[in-house]
């Protein structure tokens, strides 16, 4: 009961706090202690120190265990960066803003603890939606009309998915019926236990209308676009939180379903399902990387791609499921370096258009340098851990049966590491003539800091590559019935 | 009796996509509140608890009382016009409609085979979630999107009785406080959007592209 | 072999001075001497490990690194010394190169830092023995180069040359990826020292082949897989075009010599593939050389006809090893690898050269030089060093390595008879060819560039200490290796021995009667002194003077009346036209009094301009007009749910 | 044994040394005779090398160091490349495995140091003749391999010497092949030494010129030197050319020499006929020209190596 206060009560708690003090440093303080408190608790259950005995409905297994240290991990930055942005970022009307950001962090932080520790599906679909409900709002942090449209279209937007993957829900129990699970309550356990005694008719249906309606959350092409204004209109930390953790989140749910059904006759379809899925998000990441011109929708493009990739890998199974795994660790580190200096630039050019930006290298050297080195990390470029996940994805779908896929995913992958290639070093580089470049050291904040030591991070643990994670990652794919 | 309310569900459901009042919607979610509401309390007629009636009241009141009231303040406040703008002719609209409530029908008999569901009450649910789909895909305004998105709520509902499993009532209580919270945030965004915006349509949010 | 690893920290300790001093200048000297020493040390451990051990065991445990991870092996051995051997006068040079940059006042930092990697990556990348590490190295190397090369970045065709280097290596690194899982899959080890796949695997052979061929030819310049380098080479700053042209595309090299060494004996066609691609890599890149005014540039295309002519080698031990014939692969395989450690000197040296150019005249057309010879003398002659040599005229380090292909000719010609002697000869005839034109090139830019009178006035000429001594340490070596061949044939014979050619006795490298060629040559500069005495001495004797040239009477020549360097090399371009995209552009003075005339000639890359770009350009007009997705309006995202439900539905329903 | 035959190379690289002048003077006369005019004397380039051997040296303001070393550097390699020729069966005193490659490329390597010599003179003239001779060596190299070293090839043998040693009269289509060979490498002397038709070597028009246009500057001792080592070039490639014609089987060192002298006398007759019959080409087409000349190598190699 104690780590179950830790993980989902204590952020309720702060969020009420937060609501009550009006002070932002006082709230943040706050804040920053819960994300704390809860990132060590995760590493602690990741590690496995302790196993903790959670309450009805929830529980810990080991792909929860893999998710929630992502979660906290992204949370703790998100909130440790907070701080120092609201204080800089303020436009006329972004008071109010600021004064629920800490209540909706907290608020968030519990909705997803939730939904990562739910064992139920009823409770993971209230969370998730907890999840959106909190993030909403924070989305409209500016106060602006593009902020106001992207609230809009992602509130709605993934609100009807999120209905859909209700109705996904509702099939999962009709095709329990006539078995021993009927009348039974929806815990992934049972279902996963009798799988193989589940109505396939149902379980199909079941799985589409619960991938469709989460890729709405995940950035599955073609339901992507909602999340992708979210991401490039929010302030970047939120930014960094919805691409590094929600849609991972969102994912999960995903995975639950694909682990129930994997015994059963429906395998190979879910499998096809989702590497259309994937393939369609890369193509999609592909078409706009072409014509994209504004820096922030461009990294929520990457992270369509990355997010595809992982849900290729996964349909894919064997090797590539492993590269999946690890690709979700390194890509939510990864997108939360990018999505950081990319607010770093906003602040500075106070544009999101690529035009307005130019010669950063120059006028922010910290930055410019780091968003290069993350933009060379997340194109899979050594040491960084991208490489070696992507090169167990590659491999992977190499030897499964559909050896062609790895040519178009190289094609799309090749074009889109070009377009945005192009893209990033014209605003490093570019010099509009007629502009005098006064070499002025840039301060070192604490944005910077956390970008080093998360880019420390993506080495250092591709190339220690632990045990835990390893052996975590390895019973995972056991429970998705994966031999290695 | 379940099936009656079903058609009658049904019914609301033509009616929804015949009129072109703004008002009406707001009536046509009260009555679907209240059907789905005497559908949770009939099988409490036997086997009498207070317990057992949390939910149906909940129901009741965020689903016949808040939620309508709610609509009605936003209509009131940002005098939305009266007249829904559809973007197809009404004849069409219906004709789709019952198209798409034949194939529902259809299928849904077809796939009773396989596992036993009450044919009526199922497809009216998937009827109105697709009807629901269609409004808001074929109208303009906001109000009436969160409208059909309500309708689509519903919809899930009533389907979620017909296949016969009882979710905990704590996750009924979530679902509905979540539906809630969602449609509070709508009307807020809807608010803004007006005041920001200058207009409660779909076409004001054109901004955001590539 | 823990040395080496000592150097190795060393040189990353460089990087550690860089951050840590806060002077610029105290930071450059710091990281060069550090890199210097490292270097020095870890090519003494390479060197001595390559000549005085006997390479009897694969690979050697080195302190703490298991030995799966790193591998000593002779070819890996060689490819390090040639690398350090190679880095250390280029490390001095980028002293001073970077000296001048810190005059101006610009921050050097990130450049040094990205020398150090690449140095460090690029020694990795020869003794990694486990492909990911390879592919890290690998990777590494290229995007550090990349990096390095992006120093100018202000400028338009820097950051478009250096981008296009940069795609070019991830889509080999993309191939290597295939390339090495294949590998993987097959021998079910990640280890060089295991991989080897006979040729009975079929296709599969064919497929590693064709793979290895394109990542690596690609990345080391064959034709049609050229064009990257004419566009990255002139952009980098001088020291990293020297390193690029010098050591990175010879890990090309390295990469179809270790593919060898894993799929061999090699079917035949692959030999005379190889043979003729490399034929026409060295042919028509030469002579776009010709055709370029940009010395950089030229140099870049020089590359690739030398890149040939080591791919001509090794053509030639491919089809030794089709024949199982020892004599053939002994001569082709070590012809391209003398030509590999001699192309990574002169070359160095030669783009070293034209940075001192650069770097006293600011630009580098040719067109605009003339007259370097008077200012500096010993500048040009190390030069000139340098172009003799590489047109592979004795008695340089040049001659040598195509004097032994030559020999891996006739040894083929005459081992395996019928239609062979034809065919040799036919190569022969080719390479001959491409020596000719070579002369024609070198004579054309050393006469333009340092002789007769500056064409564009000279403020001043100045050439550093360091300079000096890097250039002259290449000098040195052109000369040392051209003279006295012996050992460093001896060393590439080792090399050839130890797990490259199975089971080799006698070998035909050493056969060669060296002594007498390095007698001739003796002969030849004793006799040109002595000559060059009794000249003086018969000059003194009957007098001489300087007075102006003949002009048929018209007194007033002027530098513009000199000859220049496209109408030199126009007769050789019209020839081949076509494929070298030669075009010009002529204003002819007309009218009673008439105007100035204007006259240019240019050559694009065939493959760039007229295959390339095109392909990508219409790939991006039509993405373009692809808009079925970016709508902005909410429904359609809705109606995108409802019709991509409905899709996978049906596909549930047609399942099975 | 060894000595003697090492006493015989030096003897024939002195003739060839001493007698290369005679050959152009007699080629000289014979075209004066040819031509109807009485013509300089036989000795007339003996003459004109003790004449320039006397001049002052005059350098153009442009020179640099390379005008200096050049000559010496030409003559030095042209006499190395004349110690690799046999004449009347000696073997030479430079004689290797792949010495034919040497000879080719120490030819390279004087013919690179007098371009950039024209080129130091810094005059549009020199410029020309040295583009020309660039452009035209390109296309001169693959003749050479086509005839001798076809030979070298079809043997496998790659010494000069052995080369010659090996030719034999046994069957027709060898001796054919050999005939042909002998006619390529007549052509190729022609290029390598600028003679009719490809250049003029008397002719004062500087546009026209190839060869002499080059040196159209130099004077004193270092036209003294480019003279003799363009002379001693001529020299090398008529041996080359008359080495085809030695009685086959004749392996006495006397006969030897004396057909040697009768076939260069013959050879020269025949250089200085076609030098009057023919006049010189314009210079574009010089190029196609060197290619029908390799054209001839390569129909001639194909017949022989189908034939067989």
């Amino acid at each position: 009961m104690f780590e179950f206060s830790i993980l989902i009560f204590i952020p309720l708690l702060s969020a009420v706090v937060c609501y009550f003090i009006t002070n932002i440093r006082l709230q943040f303080s706050v804040t920053l202690f819960v994300s704390a408190l809860h990132l060590i608790f995760s590493l602690m259950i990741f590690i496995g120190w302790y196993q903790p005995e959670l309450p009805f409905y929830f529980s810990t297994d080991s792909l929860s265990k893999l998710f929630l240290p992502v979660l906290s991990n992204v949370y703790f930055w998100v909130v440790l960066v907070s701080f120092s942005y609201l204080k800089k970022q303020t436009t006329a009307n972004s008071e109010e803003g600021k004064k629920y950001y800490f209540l909706l962090l907290n608020f968030y932080l519990f909705a997803n603890t939730a939904a990562i520790l739910s064992n139920h599906f009823g409770m993971y679909w209230v969370a998730v939606e907890g999840t959106t409900l909190s993030v909403a709002p924070l989305i409209y942090y500016y106060r602006n009309e593009e902020a106001l449209e992207a609230m809009w279209k992602y509130l709605f937007l993934v609100s009807i998915g999120i209905a859909f993957a209700f109705i996904g829900i509702l099939f999962l129990t009709l095709s329990a019926n006539g078995t021993l699970l009927e009348g039974k309550q929806l815990f992934f356990p049972e279902f996963v236990k009798h799988a193989s005694e589940l109505n396939p008719v149902w379980l199909k249906a079941s799985f589409i209308f619960i991938f469709v309606g989460l890729s709405t959350k995940i950035g599955i092409a073609p339901m992507h676009s909602a999340d992708v204004d979210a991401t490039s209109n929010s302030p970047s930390p939120i930014a960094a939180l919805m691409s590094g953790s929600l849609r991972v989140t969102a994912l999960l749910g995903v995975m639950r379903i694909f682990q129930i059904v994997q015994p059963t006759s429906t395998y190979q379809f879910a499998k096809t399902i989702l590497i259309i899925g994937g393939l369609l998000s890369l193509f999609v990441a592909f078409v706009f990387m072409f014509k994209v011109n504004n820096y922030k929708r461009m990294l929520a493009y990457s992270s369509i791609e990355h997010l595809g990739i992982i849900t290729l890998g996964i349909g894919i199974g064997g090797l590539a499921f492993v590269g999946a795994m690890y690709h979700v660790i390194y890509n939510s580190l990864n997108k939360i370096v990018l999505f950081f200096t990319a607010g770093n630039i906003h602040r500075k050019y106070k544009t999101r258009e690529v035009e307005g930006v130019s010669s950063v290298l120059n006028i922010l050297p910290w930055s410019g340098w780091l968003i290069m080195i993350s933009f060379l990390s997340i194109s899979a470029i050594p040491p960084f851990g991208i490489f070696f996940s992507e090169l167990m994805i590659f491999e992977g779908i190499l030897f499964s049966n559909k050896p062609w896929i790895l040519a178009v995913t190289m094609f799309l992958l090749l074009f889109i590491f070009i377009n945005m290639g192009k893209t990033l070093f014209q605003m490093l580089y570019k010099k509009n003539e007629g502009e005098i470049i006064l070499i002025k050291k840039e301060r070192f904040e604490i944005i910077h800091f956390a970008t080093i030591v998360l880019l420390m991070l993506l080495i250092a643990i591709a190339v220690i590559s632990p045990n835990i994670l390893h052996d975590n990652i390895v019973n995972i794919s056991k429970d998705f019935g994966i031999k290695l | 009796m379940q099936n009656v309310l079903s058609i009658l569900f049904c019914l609301s459901l033509f009616y929804l996509s015949v009129t072109s009042r703004v008002k009406a919607y707001v009536t046509i979610l009260r009555f679907q509140g209240l059907l789905l509401t005497v559908l949770l309390v009939f099988p409490f007629i036997h086997h009498f608890s207070i317990f057992a009636l949390i939910l149906p009241a909940t129901l009741f009141i965020v689903k016949v009382i808040v939620i309508p009231r709610y609509i009605n303040k936003i209509i009131l406040d940002l005098d939305i016009k009266r007249v829904i703008e559809p973007t197809i002719q009404p004849f069409t609209f219906l004709l789709l409609v019952i198209f798409s409530m034949v194939v529902v029908f259809v299928a849904s008999n077809i796939l009773s085979k396989s596992a036993d569901i009450e044919t009526i009450p199922f497809a009216s649910g998937f009827t109105a979630i697709v009807v629901g789909i269609f409004v808001i895909i074929f109208r303009k305004k906001l109000i009436i999107h969160v409208a059909g998105f309500l309708v689509l709520e519903n919809g899930i509902f009533l389907f979620g009785t017909a296949v016969a499993s009882e979710l905990p009532m704590m996750i009924e209580l979530g679902t509905l406080l979540d539906i809630f919270v969602v449609v509070f945030l709508m009307g807020i965004a809807i608010n803004k959007i007006s005041s920001t915006l200058a207009g409660f349509d779909v076409t004001v949010l054109g901004r955001l592209k590539d | 072999m823990d040395l080496l690893f000592y150097a190795l920290t060393i040189q990353i300790f460089s990087i550690i001075a860089i951050a840590i001093l806060q002077d610029n200048r105290k930071a450059s000297i710091a990281a060069h001497l550090l890199l210097i020493t490292g270097l020095i040390l870890g090519f003494a451990v390479s060197f001595s490990t390559l000549v005085f051990s006997n390479l009897s065991s694969q690979s050697f445990s080195a302190f703490g690194i298991p030995n799966e991870l790193f591998r000593f092996d002779a070819l890996g051995l060689f490819f390090l010394c040639i690398v350090q051997l190679v880095a250390i006068p280029t490390t001095i040079y980028s002293y001073s190169y970077l000296k001048h940059y810190l005059d101006e006042g610009k921050s050097i930092r990130s450049n040094l830092v990205f020398y150090a990697i690449l140095l460090i990556s690029t020694q990795m990348v020869v003794i990694a023995n486990h492909a990911v590490l390879f592919l890290v190295c690998w990777e590494m190397m290229s995007t550090s180069a990349y990096l390095g090369m992006v120093f100018e970045k202000e400028k338009r065709e820097v950051q478009k040359g250096a981008f296009y280097y940069l795609v070019i290596s991830h889509v080999v690194v993309f191939l290597l990826y295939i390339f090495f899982f294949l590998l993987h899959h097959q021998t079910n080890s990640w280890l060089f020292s295991d991989f080897h796949i006979s040729p009975e695997s079929g296709n599969l052979f064919i497929a590693l082949y064709i793979l290895s061929l394109i990542a690596f030819g690609m990345k080391a310049g064959f034709m049609p897989f050229h064009f990257w380098l004419p566009r990255a080479h002139p952009i980098a700053p001088t020291v990293f075009s020297a390193f690029l042209s010098g050591i990175i595309i010879k890990s090309g090299i390295y990469g179809i010599l270790r593919t060898f060494q894993f799929l061999n004996p090699t079917p035949e066609w692959l030999g005379w593939l190889v043979l003729v691609v490399s034929m026409i890599s060295a042919i028509f890149g030469v002579w776009y050389a010709l055709a370029q005014h940009d010395i950089k540039k030229l140099l870049a295309y020089h590359s690739v006809e030398n890149i040939g002519i080591i791919g001509i080698g090794i053509g030639i031990g491919f089809i030794g090893s089709a024949y199982q014939s020892i004599p053939i692969q002994m001569l082709g395989f070590g012809g391209a690898l003398l030509h590999t450690l001699n192309h990574a000197i002169f070359k160095s040296l030669l783009f070293i050269g034209s940075g001192v150019i650069y770097k006293n005249l600011g630009t580098r057309n040719i067109e605009l030089m003339g007259g370097i010879v008077h200012r500096g003398k010993y500048f040009v002659m190390l030069f000139l060093i340098g172009s003799i040599a590489i047109s592979g005229i004795p008695p340089f380090n040049g001659f040598i390595s195509e004097f032994i292909i030559y020999n891996g000719f006739f040894t083929t010609a005459k081992e395996l008879k019928n239609y062979y002697p034809l065919l040799m000869l036919i190569s022969a005839v080719g390479l001959a060819f491409v020596g000719g034109l070579a002369v024609a090139c070198f004579t054309k830019i050393n006469s333009i560039m340092f002789l007769g009178s500056e064409r564009k006035e000279v403020k001043h000429f100045h050439v550093s200490i360091y300079e000096y001594l890097s250039l002259g340490i290449f000098a040195l070596l052109c000369v040392v290796i051209g003279f006295y061949p012996q050992p460093f044939i001896g060393i590439v014979n080792k090399v050839l021995n130890h797990g490259f050619v199975p089971g080799n006795s006698a070998s035909e490298l050493l056969k060669i009667n060296w002594f007498f060629i390095s007698l001739i040559f003796m002969t030849v500069l004793s006799g040109v002194l002595l000559f060059y005495f009794w000249k003086s001495i018969v000059q003194k004797k009957y007098g001489s003077r300087v007075s102006a040239a003949w002009g048929c009477g018209y007194g007033g020549l002027t530098p513009r009346m000199q000859y220049t360097a496209s109408s030199y090399a126009d007769e050789l371009n019209e020839i081949s036209q076509t494929v070298l995209v030669y075009h010009k552009k002529m204003k002819v003075p007309e009218g009673v009094f008439p105007i100035e005339g204007a006259f240019e000639s240019h050559s694009d890359d065939l493959v760039d301009s007229k295959i390339l770009l095109p392909i990508f350009r219409n790939i991006s007009s039509l993405i373009c007009r692809i808009n079925f997705l970016s709508y902005t309006d909410i429904r359609y995202y809705i109606a995108f749910i409802l019709i991509i439900i409905s899709i996978y539905s049906l596909i549930a329903f047609l399942w099975n | 044994m060894e000595l003697i035959s090492l006493l015989k190379g030096i003897i024939s690289l002195l003739v060839i040394l001493i007698l290369s002048p005679l050959f152009v003077g007699l080629v000289n006369k014979l075209k004066a005779i040819f031509t109807g005019r009485i013509g300089a004397p036989l000795l007339q380039p003996y003459y004109d090398l003790k004449r320039l051997f006397r001049k002052e040296t005059i350098n153009s303001t442009n020179s640099s160091f390379i005008s200096v070393v050049s000559p010496v550097i030409n003559l030095v390699t042209v006499v190395v490349a004349a110690a690799m020729l046999p004449i009347g069966f000696a073997r030479p005193i430079i004689s290797f495995e792949g010495d034919i490659i040497l000879f080719a490329y120490m030819l390279g390597l004087a013919r690179f140091f007098q371009i950039l010599a024209a080129m130091d003179i810094g005059s549009s003239f020199e410029g020309m003749g040295a583009a020309r001779e660039a452009t035209f060596a390109v296309f001169a190299e693959p003749i050479f391999f086509f005839t001798i070293g076809s030979i070298a090839f079809i043997n496998g043998l790659t010494s000069i010497y052995d080369i010659y040693h090996s030719i034999r009269l046994d069957n027709v289509s060898y001796l054919v092949f050999i005939i042909v060979c002998s006619i390529s490498v007549f052509f190729l002397a022609i290029t390598e030494c600028s003679r009719m038709p490809v250049d003029d070597p008397n002719t004062h028009l500087e546009l026209t010129m190839i060869h002499e246009v080059m040196i159209l500057d130099n004077s004193g001792i270092d036209l003294f030197l480019y003279q003799y080592s363009s002379y001693l070039k001529l020299f090398i490639y008529a041996i080359l050319e008359t080495s085809f014609f030695y009685p086959f089987g004749v392996r006495s060192y006397t006969v030897g020499v004396v057909i040697f002298v009768v076939v260069i006398t013959i050879l020269s007759i025949a250089l200085s006929i076609s030098e009057t019959i023919t006049s010189r080409f314009k210079m574009k087409n010089i190029p196609q020209y060197l290619l029908f000349a390799t054209a001839i190598g390569i129909l001639n190699l194909l017949i022989y190596t189908f034939t067989k």
